[in-house]
């Protein structure tokens, strides 16, 4: 199936080291998808709360688009873009509320609903595509003796029925990617709590509390590091971390990344196109534990082979 | 013919939407119909008489009772009928309750449509012919399936009641769910000291044949004459010679194999006796786990046994009884809550189910009573229950209440403090449901003598959070919906209270009784009300809670229920057999076997009648399904009473052009 | 306070517009607390989610509609994922949302502004564009000072473009902005 | 009894007693209110349900028919619903070739505790039926009485060559069929020439003076299979052409005779003609003189005036679409094989086509002016080869009396039903019903859309494997190809 991208507005924003590493980490899994001309935005959060229709002709102008680019399906990284694209499609299988969203537009979708172009995840296509064997092998640096809280946010698998990827209370994809760089995945019960969503800009009490409580408890059961896959809790977690740490009165410190800088961290891929530097939370001394631990274990393996090869030696000089 | 037609008013129930005078005057006008009146109550013994009067007064020949579903009354009447002197087959029912007069308020409507019904009624009665029953010996032994209490109380009264028991348990002891509980409510009493002697009982009692560890195969033949197979699974132990005195468990070197008995919760010896109580006491290899089984080497438990009772070669044995009843007394298992993933889905090493807690509180489990947390073996100190765990749940499809689960969980509770009386407990409900006798006054008790904290909302997740000291503990995100403030509780241990569904392999085993079940494996009585032991296969009951949520002293009273149903069968040396069967036309049978080959009973034999091929009904077997009669292309097999020209007729006076 | 009058005041045509606009069975609601319980914005919350349910179906339609709770709901959909009676409580707040404003009764405009905010930067520029949003939001509200504490280290990470991306089409998104406007003025008439 | 006017439509529901009669009581006792319009007639069980009931219940002007069972694997007498199943569905394919629409009869399980659901299926159907409104009326439809399929340039080209010319290999037939009568076979069935050079008729061979008269050629019509139940127990022959080697396979297939008993001669087979079309070349009632056949073309004089008529032009229908020249089964083969061809991409009759454009109710003009046609004559059934009931057809009985002795178009349209539908997965395409016809009723169409329907659900054709079991003589627990039905 061919399949176009649609890169989301944070990724042009506050998410571009989102964007540029997902394209350099597919690029490097040869995962290639058809650029779409001229998307525009798929309406958000604020289109849905405030009417389902306009939110739903805000995502079917960019079906439109995406259908010029001769693809059948969409792939798109924010899980924001995700739920509002598929939902869309999914309301539009009635005829009715696809009449009211085509009377918006300046020509009406397709006729047929089921023809409307199905919505992924970047990571769902990862997984299901590549597959964490594959990740594995394309792997050069391996992210050892890390542990890492992956967090998915509440809109990746809900709601299920419309989603259809992933476990609704206990997703493990990101988990599969995590093992298979070489990080310890720790058992993170807050996977799927709200961090705060957009409430950010209105009422920074909601999301520094919500945002908080993830990391106290990603704290807690000792990662060093949270990854996401969504632009806006990744804000949250990252850029707002500072006014969770007043909200709470604790100190975090916890870097969090979008698990494609990570994959590209593991594959090698150039510093530009993850764009480390990007992050508000000063990624360094992660990055030092992994290359300490890296460091470890090639010592301790040398120093195996020195044991061995000496152990060998004598043996040898014993019989002769 | 003269037919005679009685419409019921059943009270305000019929007469309320229907013009029951109005159905009677139009009845009249239908052909061979003599009488008609509307009557209060028809089924009354009033009412009863005034049918047998009429019957006499008239000389009718046939009776048409327009009143409520025939699976409620229509025995009734047919003994009714008969009492006049008429063959009890010469009676029909025109449902115009069920069907009419509490489904729809149109008073125009329901009265039409109840005459159409009388209608059918009365073109099927005139092409009705007197039948009779035809009788057959019965075998006087019952077959009881399951050997939980409900199981053995319907063995020992049968047992008692001075018939042959043959009773089929698949597990290596009986005494079911009871036997792993450690008190029972109200009265938290000791379970096992209730039961423990009723079991002995079964095992001593002279009429009562216990194949534990055996699964039933297979079941052939009618009420009275049932043929059933059973599979004794292997042991590797020669029961005959084991005298159950432990020596092989002590030995076993296999000390890691899952404890079903104790839920899990600790582990077993691959070769082992459930518990000190068990009946019959014997010891069973788990293959699974068994050394010499797995890997060929090891043979302890052979060389240390003093009666050289175990056999490593030994095979599933198949057995054949022949009995005249069967009581299904399978009872439950708790549906998989795993799917549950809010509450960690089987993640969380503390979050337990309450079969399990019972386990941990019982002085013979693993814990030896003392409640530890399995994660790190401390005891706790805040204990949350959760009710409803997979009960009252549309999203999981699990709509229906799991009966006992209140009750146990304040039990629970209360045994938590006597065990611990510095902790603390919460239980999170919806309702409570404690509708028996000193019920309700015992979750009082809970409340106001334990201290329980009841909290009334659904708990939406359990998050585990790592404490300072390492040791985990758990978030419980729920709502006070009568503060109206959601609320949480740090627990240390959280017990789910998980609903029950049928026992595992129910829907197998009603395949081969025949009886119906629902989707989550509870068999299905013959009436709600009526007939809540019997089934709708003659001669199979229905004991415990393999029919429906139940407590321990509802599920011996119906144990008790169906071993008097079965000795009312029995008091009676030979039975009679439903005479609405197929019945073969010889002169206009072809021979083609096409009946033969289709009917689900093999109740029809090809003979030769004159040098002629023909088809033989077999009367004790026929059930009287019809497939045969719909598959004839020349009509020459009939179900007597539902007749290709009884239904044409039905038909033909509903649609005429 | 004196206490409501069930058989005065309920409004059962309430209920049944709620249903029918949200698609949902809400009389199976049988007030389990499981929505309030997992709602991540409850302790924000005025009036709680289970507590909007039971007015819904009570039909008290001021006090499923005059509340903050409405505004501050993140639509995260836990309530959805949870419900033990399949109700999409999500959408049904979604619903009650959109009553709201058709009614006049928004609580907490600065959520609304916001939304507002965003909503007219996509119909300018066919995209979101961070600035953007915030400046007109803190035009509309005289708020949002308190974003400002992260917006250096944004804008020193070169997160925030000061100009916008214009897509060629944003006539094309302005107009479904300017027909949905038309569909609500003939809606009110 | 009437329906009350404006209120109601007639809906017939027929309900197994222990699960969907059961479902209706609960409902009711659970107060479910529901439309009025439903009678239920009780049955034991859905497998009760002859599918011939249902279409009693459609003739007879019922505006909608339902049954209801128990869940399949739930049945009370095990497997009747998994019958029923079969049935049912078949029929419900049916329905639309003789015009009624079959969203007018629906089957569904209901299980006793299931009152709820009982409530909404005799909701959504009734709804259904209302939106369909009243059916259409027998004695309101406009009989029509066009055949244009059966119009001499509407012909379907045959899928093969045909032809008519001298079968060289007959004589070694004729041999090897009196070494089978030296050797102890009783006779032989076979065809030899009629009262007239166009005519040849059946003969059952038991000299070699008669085997000497045996002919084949496309004269050769008649099934001889439809013979062979009348010899069952005696040991006999029969020559068969490929569509009736069919039928003797059918036979054997439902045990009807015995493989012991028949011996099965064949030889290839280049077409056969319809009679008919050769008549409608000569002058009416002229005396046929001589018919000489070569190559594809058959000359007939009459009259004294010569007349040719091409295989072409002359074929039957069945002929024309024929991928089974050879005999099937056969113990003695003579002479070469004929070439057999693939089969057609669209395998219709001409009359299928024809009435598949039609609308309903213009199938049911159609059959309504073929039935005023009809005279009762039954030659369709004395033809067939899969009637097994002989003279207990019934059709002719009082018990049970599926049919009133009224000459009306309905008794006599629903003869066909009962034929077609006893025929449902047993019929093996022979034609000779039509063939016999003295009216030229095409009532092959029926048994062909039953045929069609059969293939595609349960890819079963009849007479082709003497192990086969026509499919509604059996069951599966899951059936791939059925699917349940939306009940709105």
């Amino acid at each position: 199936m061919k399949l176009a991208y649609y890169p989301g507005c944070s990724g042009h924003g506050t998410s571009k080291e989102y964007e540029s590493s997902t394209r350099a980490v597919c690029r490097a899994l040869g995962l290639e998808f058809a650029e779409i001309e001229d998307w525009s935005c798929c309406g958000s959060t604020p289109a849905h709360a405030m009417d389902t229709v306009l939110s739903g002709a805000l995502a079917a102008r960019n079906f439109k688009q995406i259908a010029l680019t001769g693809a059948e399906g969409v792939v798109t990284p924010c899980p924001s873009c995700l739920a509002n694209l598929k939902l869309a499609r999914h309301r539009m299988q009635d005829a009715a509320f696809k009449a009211r969203v085509d009377a918006l537009l300046d020509s009406p979708t397709v006729e047929n609903a089921e023809a409307l172009p199905e919505t992924y995840s970047v990571l769902q296509i990862i997984l299901e595509q590549i597959g964490p064997e594959a990740i594995r092998a394309r792997v050069t640096r391996p992210l050892e003796g890390v542990k890492i809280a992956t967090y998915y946010g509440c809109l990746m698998s809900r709601p299920a029925d419309v989603m259809q990827f992933d476990d609704p209370e206990n997703p493990t994809a990101m988990d599969k990617i995590m093992e298979a760089l070489g990080a310890e995945v720790v058992d993170f019960p807050l996977k799927t709590e709200c961090c705060g969503a957009a409430m950010g800009v209105a009422r920074q009490d909601v999301t520094g509390s919500l945002s908080g409580r993830i990391l106290a408890t990603a704290r807690s059961f000792g990662a060093d590091a949270v990854v996401t896959a969504c632009p806006l809790c990744h804000m949250n977690l990252d850029l707002r971390q500072g006014q969770a740490e007043r909200q709470m009165r604790l100190k975090f410190r916890l870097p969090v990344f979008y698990y494609t800088q990570l994959m590209g961290l593991a594959f090698g891929l150039p510093d530009e196109t993850l764009k480390l530097d990007k992050l508000a939370v000063d990624p360094a001394p992660f990055l030092q534990l992994v290359a300490r631990r890296r460091k470890a274990r090639i010592d301790a393996a040398a120093e195996a082979a020195r044991a061995a090869m000496e152990k060998a030696e004598s043996e040898e000089g014993a019989a002769s | 013919m003269k037919i005679g037609v009685f419409v019921c008013h059943c009270g305000s129930n019929i007469e309320a939407t229907v013009d029951t005078a109005e159905v009677a005057r139009i009845a009249l006008t239908y052909p061979d119909v003599a009488h008609a009146e509307d009557s209060m109550y028809t089924c009354s013994e009033p009412g009863q008489d005034n049918i047998v009067n009429a019957i006499k007064k008239y000389g009718l020949d046939g009776v048409v009772v327009a009143s409520c579903s025939p699976r409620m009354h229509e025995q009734t009447f047919r003994r009714t009928v008969e009492r006049a002197g008429l063959n009890r087959y010469m009676f029909e029912m025109a449902n115009i309750r069920e069907h009419v007069s509490w489904i729809g308020k149109d008073r125009e409507a329901n009265t039409n449509k109840a005459a159409e019904l009388v209608r059918l009624a009365v073109e099927k009665l005139r092409r009705d012919a007197p039948l009779h029953s035809k009788q057959f010996d019965v075998t006087k032994r019952v077959l009881v399936i399951g050997g939980g209490v409900a199981g053995i109380q319907a063995a020992l009264d049968c047992a008692d009641g001075g018939i042959e028991v043959v009773m089929v348990e698949r597990e290596s002891t009986i005494g079911g769910k009871m036997a792993k509980l450690d008190k029972t409510f109200p009265t938290v009493d000791c379970s096992s000291c209730v039961l423990s002697p009723k079991m002995v009982d079964v095992a001593q009692h002279p009429k009562i044949k216990l194949y534990a560890y055996s699964e039933v195969e297979s079941i052939s033949g009618f009420v009275g004459n049932f043929t059933v197979t059973i599979r004794k699974k292997t042991a590797y132990v020669d029961w005959d010679k084991c005298t159950g005195c432990g020596t092989c468990t002590e030995k076993c070197p296999a000390r890691h194999s899952p404890d079903p008995f104790n839920e899990c919760v600790g582990e077993t010896t691959a070769i082992n006796i459930p518990f000190p109580q068990a009946i019959p006491k014997k010891a069973v290899i788990d293959a699974r786990y068994c050394r010499k089984l797995t890997t060929g080497k090891c043979g302890v438990c052979a060389r240390v046994c003093p009666t050289g009772a175990i056999n490593y070669e030994m095979k599933d044995e198949i057995v054949t009884e022949q009995v005249g009843a069967v009581v299904a007394a399978t009872g439950y298992d708790l549906m998989d809550w795993t799917i549950m993933g809010e509450y960690g889905g089987g993640r969380f090493p503390d979050v337990i189910t309450s079969l399990q807690y019972e386990r941990m509180l019982s002085a013979n489990g693993p814990t030896a009573g003392h409640i530890k947390r399995p994660s790190d073996g401390r005891e706790p100190g805040v204990v949350a229950f959760i009710q409803c765990v997979g009960s009252r749940d549309r999203s999981i499809d699990r709509p229906y209440c799991s009966g006992f689960c209140c009750m146990y969980t304040a039990k629970q509770a209360i045994l938590t403090r006597d065990h611990m009386p510095e902790s603390r407990s919460f239980v999170f409900y919806m309702d409570i449901r404690a509708p028996g006798k000193m019920y309700d006054e015992f979750t009082r008790r809970a409340v106001e003598e334990y201290g329980v904290q009841y909290v009334r909302g659904r708990v939406s997740a359990i998050q585990p959070i790592r404490r300072a000291d390492g040791s985990l503990g758990y978030i419980l995100r729920a709502a006070d919906t009568l503060l109206g403030e959601p609320v949480e509780v740090e627990a240390d241990m959280v017990v789910l209270a998980v609903g029950i569904e049928g026992a595992h392999g129910a829907g197998e085993l009603a395949e081969k009784l025949r009886i119906s079940y629902d989707k989550y494996g509870f068999f299905m009585e013959r009436h709600v009300k009526l007939a809540p032991v019997e089934t709708n296969t003659a001669g199979v009951y229905l004991a415990g809670v393999c029919q429906g949520a139940k407590d321990i002293p509802a599920s011996v009273a119906q144990g008790s229920a169906a071993a008097a149903k079965v000795l009312s069968l029995f008091s009676r040396d030979k039975l009679e057999n439903d005479p609405q069967i197929a019945q073969v036309d010889i002169k206009r049978c072809v021979g083609c076997g096409k009946c033969v080959d289709v009917c689900p009973y093999g109740a029809i034999k090809k003979i030769d009648f004159r040098g002629q091929p023909k088809a033989e009904v077999v009367e004790t077997v026929c059930q009287g399904c019809g497939v045969c009669n719909a598959t004839c292309p020349q009509g020459a097999i009939q179900v007597s009473h539902f007749t290709d020209n009884q239904i044409l007729a039905e038909v033909n006076a509903l649609c005429q052009f | 306070m004196a206490s409501i009058r069930l058989d005065q005041v309920r409004d059962a045509g309430f209920l049944h517009e709620v249903e029918e606009e949200s698609g949902q069975n809400i009389s199976t609601c049988y007030q389990c607390g499981n929505c309030t319980a997992g709602c991540p914005g409850a302790g924000f919350y005025d009036r709680q989610v289970s507590q909007i349910m039971r007015a819904v179906q009570l039909g008290l339609k001021d006090e499923a509609l005059r509340n903050r709770s409405l505004w501050l709901c993140l639509s995260c959909s836990t309530c959805t994922a949870r419900c033990p009676n399949n109700i999409d409580v999500a959408r049904v707040m979604e619903t009650l949302r959109h009553m709201a404003r058709r009614e006049g009764l928004v609580q907490d405009r600065p959520i609304e502004s916001f939304w507002k905010s965003f909503l007219d930067t996509v119909k300018l520029t066919g995209r979101s564009f961070e600035i953007g949003v915030m400046a007109d939001y803190m035009m509309r509200t005289g708020r949002g000072w308190g974003n400002m504490d992260m917006a250096p280290a944004a804008l020193l990470k070169g997160k925030l473009p000061f100009l916008p991306s214009c897509i060629r089409g944003r006539d094309e998104v302005a107009r479904i902005f300017k027909r949905y406007a038309e569909t609500k003025k003939e809606g009110q008439q | 009894m009437s329906v009350l006017s404006g209120k109601e439509l007639r809906i017939v529901g027929f309900l197994c007693n222990w699960c969907s009669y059961g479902g209706a009581d609960t409902a009711g006792t659970a107060r479910a209110a529901q439309p009025t319009d439903l009678r239920i007639i009780r049955v034991p069980c859905s497998g009760r349900v002859n599918p011939l009931f249902v279409l009693k219940a459609l003739m007879n002007g019922a505006d909608g028919v339902l049954v209801s069972g128990c869940h399949p694997r739930d049945c009370h007498y095990s497997a009747g619903n998994f019958y029923a199943r079969r049935r049912l569905e078949i029929l419900k394919e049916f329905l639309p070739i003789v015009g009624i629409d079959p969203a007018r009869f629906e089957y569904t399980w209901v299980s006793a505790s299931e009152g709820q659901r009982w409530k909404e299926v005799v909701t959504s159907f009734t709804e259904r039926i209302h939106r369909l409104g009243p059916a259409p009326k027998w004695a309101d439809v406009t009989p029509r009485y066009d055949m244009p399929f059966s119009a001499p340039e509407n012909r379907l080209e045959p899928i093969r060559p045909l032809g008519c010319g001298a079968n060289p290999s007959l004589p070694e037939l004729r041999e090897s069929i009196k070494k089978a009568l030296a050797e102890g076979l009783e006779g032989v069935l076979g065809w030899k020439a009629g009262f007239d050079p166009l005519h040849v008729e059946p003969v059952f061979m038991q000299t070699p003076e008669e085997v000497d008269h045996l002919v084949w050629g496309p004269f050769n019509v008649h099934n001889l299979a439809n013979f062979l139940p009348q010899y069952k127990g005696r040991r006999i022959g029969v020559v068969v052409k490929g569509c009736d080697s069919k039928g003797v396979i059918e036979l054997l297939a439902e045990k009807l005779i015995d493989k012991d008993d028949v011996t099965i001669f064949g030889m290839g087979c280049n077409g056969t003609v319809d009679l008919n079309r050769v008549l409608e070349k000569l002058p009416e009632g002229a005396s046929v003189e001589d018919v000489k056949c070569s190559g594809n073309t058959i000359r007939v004089t009459a009259g004294g005036q010569e007349y040719t008529v091409s295989m072409q032009d002359a074929a039957q229908d069945k002929c024309r679409q024929c991928t089974n020249p050879n005999a099937v089964l056969s113990d003695v083969f003579v002479g070469p094989r004929v070439t057999e061809p693939m089969p057609p991409a669209d395998g219709r009759s001409g009359a299928l086509r024809f009435l598949d454009e039609l609308s309903l109710e213009e199938r049911m003009g159609f059959w309504k002016g073929q039935m005023e046609r009809c005279i009762s004559c039954h030659a369709c059934r004395s033809a067939c080869p899969m009637c097994v009931c002989r003279d207990h057809c019934v059709s002719d009985a009082r018990d049970p009396a599926w049919l009133t002795r009224e000459d009306d178009v309905v008794q006599k349209l629903f003869f066909q039903l009962i034929h077609a539908q006893h025929l449902a997965g047993r019929c093996t395409g022979c034609g000779e019903c039509q063939r016999a016809c003295p009216m030229g009723i095409p009532v092959f169409a029926l048994k062909q859309q039953f045929g069609r329907k059969i293939k595609q659900i349960f890819g079963y054709g009849a007479g082709m494997d003497v192990n086969g079991v026509p499919p509604l003589l059996a069951y599966q627990v899951e059936e791939p190809n059925i699917k349940e039905h939306e009940l709105s």
